[in-house]
């Protein structure tokens, strides 16, 4: 098993940029996300290249399992060994943001203070990233900006106020240099650098899982045919041919994931469409917001942002409110103006951000009601659907609406979109075969 | 019914109690008070649309004329945006989820005035929606010659007459209308006394208090509604704890149709405003003073309508004297500026603006300009406009 | 002796000025007479960068203080704009609007109209040589064209604020954006970036289609002649000079004017007014006790 | 309806005659003033071109104009003009660019100037801002304003006193103000013989229109049908002009349908029809050849729509007919695409994609246009369930170029387009008994 041949599908969105790696049996073999935005060419890119590593690491599982290694043991194995990865790609990611952010402060020619500051805080958060990778810690996001970005921004303000350096300048400076740190290539580092570390940093003797980790190594990966989709899909460095709207892939990819997926909502970034599939994923009707985005992913984001909390923590948090206050609008931009509103009127956060996420999903039912309403069986896909709160509140509403009905969701939803152009790609695949022959 | 006489016995206890009384009918989606007035009367209801209707026709056909002003910002839309792309005014989606939702389900009828494009195309899809129903467009007269527009109007007011025995309305009868001309008539002098007080001593009647009346009046049969505003005018007479406080002394024009949320209202008197007149609920004021009840009574409804109808930017207005019936208004009320107030996307109210307002500055009069939405529930930027406007009102004014 | 000290005259007035934001929080010291006599002690600036509005205020009045070596007890009047009715220990609240051309006319007694231009909004305001209130006009509900909007675009392109400006003037070629939707914009934007449009002229592009909403609410207004860019936008060159392009290109008698304290513009209005109701108040032998309205 | 987007296409005939027809009617309206001539601005839908050119009277048609002003590049400057003079973003951007237009000048799409109009007269049909359009154009214009109201089919059909009211304003009220301006007495024998002209022209355009059943279709009967709707829409009706013209696009149609041709795109003829659709609302000018790019590219033929009705449905039988010539002028009036009830819309749009046996039915919503657009989301569900065909939806402007996002309109017909091959290769496997 030197060569393992792969199908891609990129799904380009407006916020995030999702790959997903199908085997020739239509198995998932990894999947990659990155919420880098400035370039779509680094995007793609950036999230192959997670989709291949999470490709890689399934691989090490799989490995081991045919080599009869099982049980809980192993399970916590790799999922320590996994840990200590993410943290060498979190630390070689925060060394080169500490490059960047010395780079740009001595181009800007900032106060001393400033870059005693930073001299101060990269280390802290270089020492902090052990417990950030712990079984069982909870981390605010999947991505380096957040991670990074928040628990820098808190240093910034408390070492910043000791030094005498000013917040807004130090804050300037981390815009600046994570945007260099996202569009590298470099900075995750390769999986070989990281996959070894990991095995030293496990310690002990493992040795069925240094093997495997070789074979894994030594296996070549290679691309057959890749289909993009998503938001920025004219943009992608794909021939015309191999690019496919969204909506049906992400019909096509629900009802992969659901076959008996008749109604299709995904709630993304900018927009939301609600879609209606056959029997065979093949799209019947759609419908998408127009073009206002108000209450669509974004919306969550400049809410959580305002809130200075973790995307993973708004539908939490919303989940305690006991009750809702009603929300009408969701203009994206007065997001916060509107949350800043209801708190000086004494209303609990809690409570607010309830009646946020109702009132996104409340959009997205007009949406479904202008497809042709939600029908059995019904598939939220999209990076919304990560959200428990917008699921719960969708849960009701349509009860409410249309009746029971099952309702999936599967937590690799953000990549639906993804998955159906990597399917895609791989009955175009077989239908020039299939022509060919 | 029960809950309902009990309140309004408390009622006679002062303005707050009448209010309170008031608020709970206009919030009550469901048409409680309607379905019951069926049940005790025998009669059917009828709704409509704004912004007029002649309702005594109803009335004196044992219809009760029920006024249906959208949903508000109370009423969540689930399916209404389902008929409705993002730039059309609010007022005919939280309508259809009304009638999706089976709020107006008691109503036998619906009557669509001609008002503007969204209202006529509402009818059609209320028809595609509910075919059991009476559906009606009424198209009122853009010509106020007596032997066209009237002969023309007078036909399709006939048609409504005829239209309501056969679901269970009483057949058509003069003296029937007579009466019922009396009781609007009425019902309109009662309107317009409030109006009246209001402009002498707007710190006895809140615009807030007032709007809730009116709207109460959109379910209520004519004379309770009557009996209503008659205790509150004078309960609010009599209160003698209702100081006059330094504001600014406004009209509001723009809202006939989709009606203002209740806070935006109150935020305009917060930010430093009394509304000494306006245009909300118009249906109680498009005809102006008493309709004769001697003689031929349709006859009689088509002449008020052709001849003492109130401008309005759904009439057809000759030129040269566009605007100049706001003037007037501002002069006898007393108003010290103009706040133009129409539902966003409103091309009735929105087109004639520009108009009004040429009027208006012509005269001299201050104005200042926003749009809602009848479920708007951010009010920063009106209240930095209105409180802006208020204040350049308080420090110069008197110069 | 402190600065309250200097002067007993019951006309004397000390008075703050505190403009909450939703981006910053400016506050501004101000003493006189009324009288045209007045001066600005002390001003300040504090960016919210989300923070919770209440301290930074807090915080913000109290360097302003310090700067005008003004003790919280010697102020005769403390008065709010924006959203300043959050501000518990405010004795009166004045309209943005009405602060604003206060201010604007205090830092440059020529000018007969404002464009304010803050985080979430934009007006432009028509005055006299009396600050008097005689039109405006503000951007509609939705917040495009807003401080807000560049601000998240700049984040997005790594620049700072502080940058903006001068590499905007960097532009050869500007690319228009067309969304009139902050949210679409953006994605308008990462387009650009990624089909190599450089920074400069994204910049640029973003500023001329916010100056062109500008001039439109100016000339709706009727303005001719001095007018004065206040709010925190003021401080972006790159604007200001789209601005004034647009002017040029357009023929129009309008002289585009800023100040280095533009930004506190509301605050210094904020200051001002409320001396003058203080004055009022004394006059009228009436106390205040914070909190009122004005 | 617009005279000048097929530039670099090898011109038919019938083309020629048309642009020759503008010009030279605006060029007549140059002369106006100086002739002594009286004009008179008016509306589309229900306009009394036969009426007024018995009067000698010429017709102005400021839709038209702002159309025209969307597909020259010149409508944002107007609308932007318009909006400083403090109109609404929120209203039709017909009236916002007319106005900017008459604020610059009135410069017509020929370069020349426009008239002022002698009258304004208000056929007010199937649409209220027409009534605040010439109310605004009333305080421009020191002249009368004819005010005919035109009652709405609100049940669907047209009534005896509908039609009365229609036929005793026209006697009582245009004609003796068109009198007034024209100086010339009311002949009703000339207006006969226009009604009959009107008839012939109408008969041939009915052709024309109704040649899309044929496959391929011959005519894209949107993007193309705005062309063959100019001149019986506009000033022409009832002109022997309109009849010549009718009568050459007719010949020419034929022979294509002969030559089993397809229609001619902005990017010369299309080779392969690959859809059949049938659209609803009126197209955006502004991006007009880009807009119909779109769905020639995909193959896409559109082979009815709605929007070519607007001046009046001559497909369902009707025509001016000079026996009747007031009340059949009524008729016109009152039985325009726009001045349908809603359920008889939905009707004439299923008949349309049954008859013409489209693969699906898009709407193109403008947000100018509440009398299109209010109701068209249940225009699309009801056509949807009736003919089992799948709807799309698209929305743009008329005239106001912000409101046009490409990228947005693209993706949408794409995924449509896409949706509808992949139902049809479906269909063909499953054909196979796979
Ligand atoms: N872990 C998460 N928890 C909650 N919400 C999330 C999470 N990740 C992403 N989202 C939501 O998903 C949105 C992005 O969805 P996505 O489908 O990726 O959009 P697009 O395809 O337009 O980029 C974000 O704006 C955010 O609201
Ligand atoms: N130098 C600068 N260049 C560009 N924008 C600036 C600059 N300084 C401040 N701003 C902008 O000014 C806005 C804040 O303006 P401000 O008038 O304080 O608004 P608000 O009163 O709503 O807080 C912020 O959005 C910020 O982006
Ligand atoms: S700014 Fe808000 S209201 Fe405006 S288009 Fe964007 S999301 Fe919609
Ligand atoms: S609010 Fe205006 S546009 Fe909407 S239905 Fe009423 S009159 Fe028509
Ligand atoms: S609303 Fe529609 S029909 Fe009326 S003038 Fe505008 S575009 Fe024409």
């Amino acid at each position: 098993m030197d060569v393992l041949k792969y199908w891609v599908g990129i799904d380009l969105g407006s916020t995030t940029t999702k790959a997903v790696v199908l085997g020739e049996d239509q198995t998932v073999l990894g999947r990659g996300i990155t919420n880098s935005r400035s370039n779509y060419d680094v995007a793609c890119a950036v999230a192959l290249g997670e989709a291949l590593i999470n490709a890689r690491l399934a691989l090490i599982a799989s490995t081991l399992e045919a080599k009869g290694f099982a049980g809980r043991d192993v399970e916590e194995l790799l999922a320590r060994f996994e840990l200590l990865f993410r943290e060498q790609q979190y630390r070689a990611q925060l060394s080169e943001l500490g490059d960047q952010l010395n780079a740009q402060a001595k181009r800007l020619k900032v106060a001393d203070a400033v870059h005693e500051s930073v001299g101060a805080i990269i280390p802290q958060m270089a020492e902090e990233s052990g417990a950030l990778f712990t079984p069982g810690a909870r981390r605010k996001s999947d991505f380096f900006r957040d991670l990074a970005g928040s628990r820098y921004l808190a240093l910034a303000e408390e070492v910043g106020r000791e030094k005498g350096a000013s917040f807004d300048v130090l804050a300037g400076l981390f815009d600046k240099a994570i945007l260099e740190v996202e569009n590298s290539t470099q900075a995750v580092g390769t999986f070989d650098e990281h996959g070894r570390r990991a095995l030293e940093g496990l310690g002990g003797d493992h040795p069925e899982l240094q093997a495997a980790v070789e074979t894994v190594l030594a296996v070549d990966l290679q691309q057959v045919a890749s289909v993009g989709t998503g938001y920025g899909r004219q943009r992608l460095p794909f021939p015309e041919a191999m690019i496919r709207s969204e909506i049906l892939c992400h019909g096509l990819g629900a009802h992969h994931m659901f076959p008996g997926t008749r109604t299709v909502l995904d709630i993304g970034g900018q927009d939301t469409k609600a879609i209606q599939v056959d029997e065979h994923g093949i799209v019947t009707s759609f419908q998408m917001n127009d073009r206002c985005a108000a209450g669509c992913g974004r919306y969550l984001g400049y809410i959580a942002d305002e809130m200075n909390l973790g995307l993973h923590e708004l539908g939490p948090l919303a989940g305690k409110a006991t009750r809702k206050v009603r929300i009408n609008s969701t203009c994206t931009v007065f997001a916060g103006a509107e949350l800043r509103d209801r708190l000086s009127l004494g209303e609990k956060r809690e409570e607010i951000l309830a009646g946020l996420h109702r009132a996104i999903v409340l959009r997205a039912m007009s949406l479904l009601a202008r497809s042709g309403g939600v029908s059995e069986e019904f598939t939220f896909t999209g990076g919304v659907a990560k959200n428990s709160e917008a699921v719960k509140a969708l849960h009701t509403l349509i009860e409410e609406n249309y009746g029971e009905r099952t309702i999936n969701i599967s937590p690799e939803s953000i990549y639906t979109g993804a998955l159906g152009a990597a399917l895609f790609a791989l009955h175009e695949a077989l239908k020039t075969e299939g022509a060919a022959a | 019914m029960e809950e309902r006489m009990s309140t309004s016995a408390s009622c006679l206890e002062g303005h707050a109690a009448l209010v309170a009384e008031a608020e709970a009918l206009w919030k009550d989606y469901s048409l409680t008070s309607v379905r019951e007035w069926k049940k005790e009367s025998g009669g059917i209801a009828i709704g409509y649309m704004p912004v007029y209707v002649p309702r005594e026709l109803l009335w004196a056909q044992n219809a009760l004329p029920v006024g249906i002003l959208g949903g508000g910002d109370d009423l969540e839309i689930i399916r209404g945006d389902a008929y409705y792309q993002s730039y059309i005014c609010h007022i005919p989606r939280s309508t259809i989820e009304l009638g999706l939702n089976g709020s107006l389900d008691c109503l036998d009828g619906v009557l669509f005035p001609a008002t503007c494009d969204v209202i006529r195309n509402l009818s059609g899809m209320w028809k595609m929606q509910f075919p059991d129903k009476l559906v009606r467009y009424l198209d009122v007269p853009q010509d106020f010659d007596p032997a066209m527009g009237g002969a023309f109007y007078r036909h399709e007011l006939q048609e409504i007459t005829e239209s309501l025995p056969g679901i269970g309305g009483r057949s058509y009868d003069e003296d029937a209308l007579r009466t019922a001309i009396q009781v609007y008539n009425e019902s309109r002098q009662a309107v317009a006394d409030l109006y009246d007080l209001r402009r002498r001593e707007p710190w006895k009647i809140p615009t807030h208090e007032l709007y809730v009346l009116l709207r109460a009046g959109m379910v209520l049969p004519p004379e309770e509604h009557t009996t209503m505003l008659r205790a509150y005018e004078t309960a609010v007479s009599d209160d003698e704890s209702r100081r006059p406080m330094d504001q600014a002394r406004v009209l509001i024009t723009g809202s006939f149709c989709e009606q203002p949320p209740l806070g935006l209202i109150k935020t305009l008197e917060r930010a430093g405003c009394y509304i000494v007149d306006d245009d909300f609920v118009q249906v109680h004021r498009w005809i102006v003073g008493d309709i004769p009840v001697d003689g031929d009574p349709l006859g009689n409804l088509v002449t008020a309508y052709l001849e003492n109808s109130i401008e309005s930017p759904i009439r057809y207005i000759d030129d040269g004297v566009k605007g100049q019936g706001l003037v007037e208004r501002v002069e006898h009320y007393g108003a010290e500026g103009v706040l133009f107030c129409a539902p966003s996307f409103c091309d009735p109210a929105l087109l004639d603006q520009p108009m009004a307002v040429k009027a208006v500055e012509d005269a001299g009069i201050p104005w200042t300009a926003f749009k809602y939405s009848e479920n708007s529930g951010q009010f920063q930027v009106i209240r930095e406009q209105a409180g802006t406007f208020a204040d350049s009102i308080k420090l110069w004014s008197g110069e | 002796m402190t600065a309250g000290e200097r002067q007993q005259s019951p006309e004397f007035l000390t008075t703050a000025g505190i403009d909450v934001g939703s981006a910053a929080i400016k506050v501004a010291i101000v003493q006189g007479d009324g009288n045209g006599d007045e001066t600005m002690l002390a001003g300040v600036t504090q960016r919210l960068r989300r923070r919770d509005p209440l301290p930074v205020t807090e915080d913000a009045l109290e360097e302003a203080l310090e700067k005008a070596g003004v003790r919280r007890d010697e102020l005769d009047y403390i008065a709010t704009t924006g959203e300043g009715e959050i501000v518990t220990f405010r004795t009166g609240h004045f309209y943005g609007m009405t602060t604003h051309a206060r201010g604007g006319l205090f830092l440059d007694p020529e000018i007969r109209a404002i464009v304010d231009i803050g985080a979430l909004h934009a007006r432009a305001v028509l005055i006299d040589d009396r600050a008097k209130v005689l039109g405006y006009r503000m951007t509609s509900q939705c917040a495009s064209g807003s401080g807000q909007f560049l601000e998240n675009i700049s984040r997005y392109l790594g620049v700072t604020i502080a940058e903006i400006g001068p590499l905007s003037k960097d532009a050869d070629e500007p690319e228009k954006c067309s969304s009139i939707c902050a949210v679409l914009a953006e994605t308008d934007v990462i387009n650009m970036v990624s089909r190599g449009i450089s920074i400069p002229n994204i910049l640029k592009g973003i500023h001329l289609s916010m100056a062109g909403r500008y001039f439109r609410l100016l000339t709706s207004t009727k303005a001719e002649g001095a007018v004065m860019v206040t709010g925190g936008l003021a401080m972006d060159i790159g604007l200001v000079a789209a601005l004034r392009e647009i002017v040029e290109e357009q023929g129009a008698n309008l002289d585009v004017r800023t100040h280095p304290d533009s930004v506190l513009a509301g605050a210094i209005g904020a200051a001002l007014w409320g001396g003058f109701r203080a004055r009022k108040l004394k006059k009228a032998g009436l106390s205040f006790s914070s909190g009122s309205d004005s | 309806m617009a005279n000048d987007a097929r530039t670099n296409v090898s011109k038919d005939l019938s083309q020629e005659r048309q642009k020759r027809m503008i010009a030279e009617h605006f060029s007549k309206l140059a002369r106006a003033p100086d002739e002594g001539r009286a004009c008179a601005y008016t509306f589309v839908p229900g306009n009394l071109t036969e009426l007024l050119n018995s009067f000698d009277v010429l017709p102005v048609l400021p839709e038209i104009n702002a159309l025209q002003s969307g597909m020259r590049g010149k409508s944002r400057d107007y609308i932007g003009l318009a909006e400083k003079l403090g109109h609404s973003e929120d209203v039709c951007t017909y009236v916002k660019c007319d106005l900017g237009m008459l604020k610059s000048g009135n410069i017509g799409p020929t370069g020349e100037r426009l008239p002022d109009p002698n009258l304004l007269l208000l056929s007010y049909t199937g649409c209220f801002t027409f009534l605040k359009w010439f109310e605004i154009l009333g305080q421009e214009y020191d002249c009368p304003v004819v005010m005919l109201h035109v009652p709405y089919q609100g049940d669907g059909k047209i009534t005896n006193s509908m039609r009365k009211y229609v036929v005793d304003q026209l006697r009582n009220k245009v004609i003796p103000q068109l009198e007034e301006i024209s100086g010339q007495p009311y002949d009703e024998d000339r207006l006969k013989e226009m009604l009959a002209r009107s008839a012939q022209a109408e008969d041939d355009l009915v052709y024309v229109l109704e040649s899309a059943k044929n496959k391929p279709s011959p005519i894209d009967a949107y993007f193309g049908g705005v062309y063959y709707i100019g001149p019986i829409f506009t000033a022409f009706r009832g002109t022997q002009d309109a009849v010549e013209y009718y009568r050459e696009l007719r010949a020419e149609v034929e022979e294509r349908v002969k030559l089993g041709k397809g229609p001619i795109t902005p990017e010369g003829e299309m080779e392969e029809e690959k859809y059949r659709v049938v659209v609803e609302g009126p197209p955006n000018w502004t991006s007009f050849r880009q807009f119909w790019k779109m769905f020639s590219d995909e193959g896409a033929v559109v082979v009815a729509s709605s929007y070519t009705k607007v001046g009046g449905v001559y497909d369902d039988g009707f025509r001016h007919d000079p026996s009747r010539p007031l009340e059949s002028l009524a008729d016109y009036c009152m039985g325009c695409y726009t001045n349908l009830n809603l359920p008889s819309r939905v009707d004439m749009l299923v008949r349309y994609v049954e008859d013409y046996q489209a693969d699906g039915f898009l709407i193109n919503s403008v947000k100018s246009c509440n009398s299109f657009s209010a109701g068209q989301l249940m225009i699309l569900r009801e056509v949807e369930n009736r003919t089992g065909r799948p709807g799309g939806f698209v929305e743009s402007d008329l005239v106001d170029p912000r409101y046009f996002s490409a990228s947005n309109i693209k993706n949408r017909l794409e995924s449509y387009f896409q949706m509808i091959d992949q139902k049809r290769e479906r269909g063909r496997k499953s054909g196979q008994g796979d």
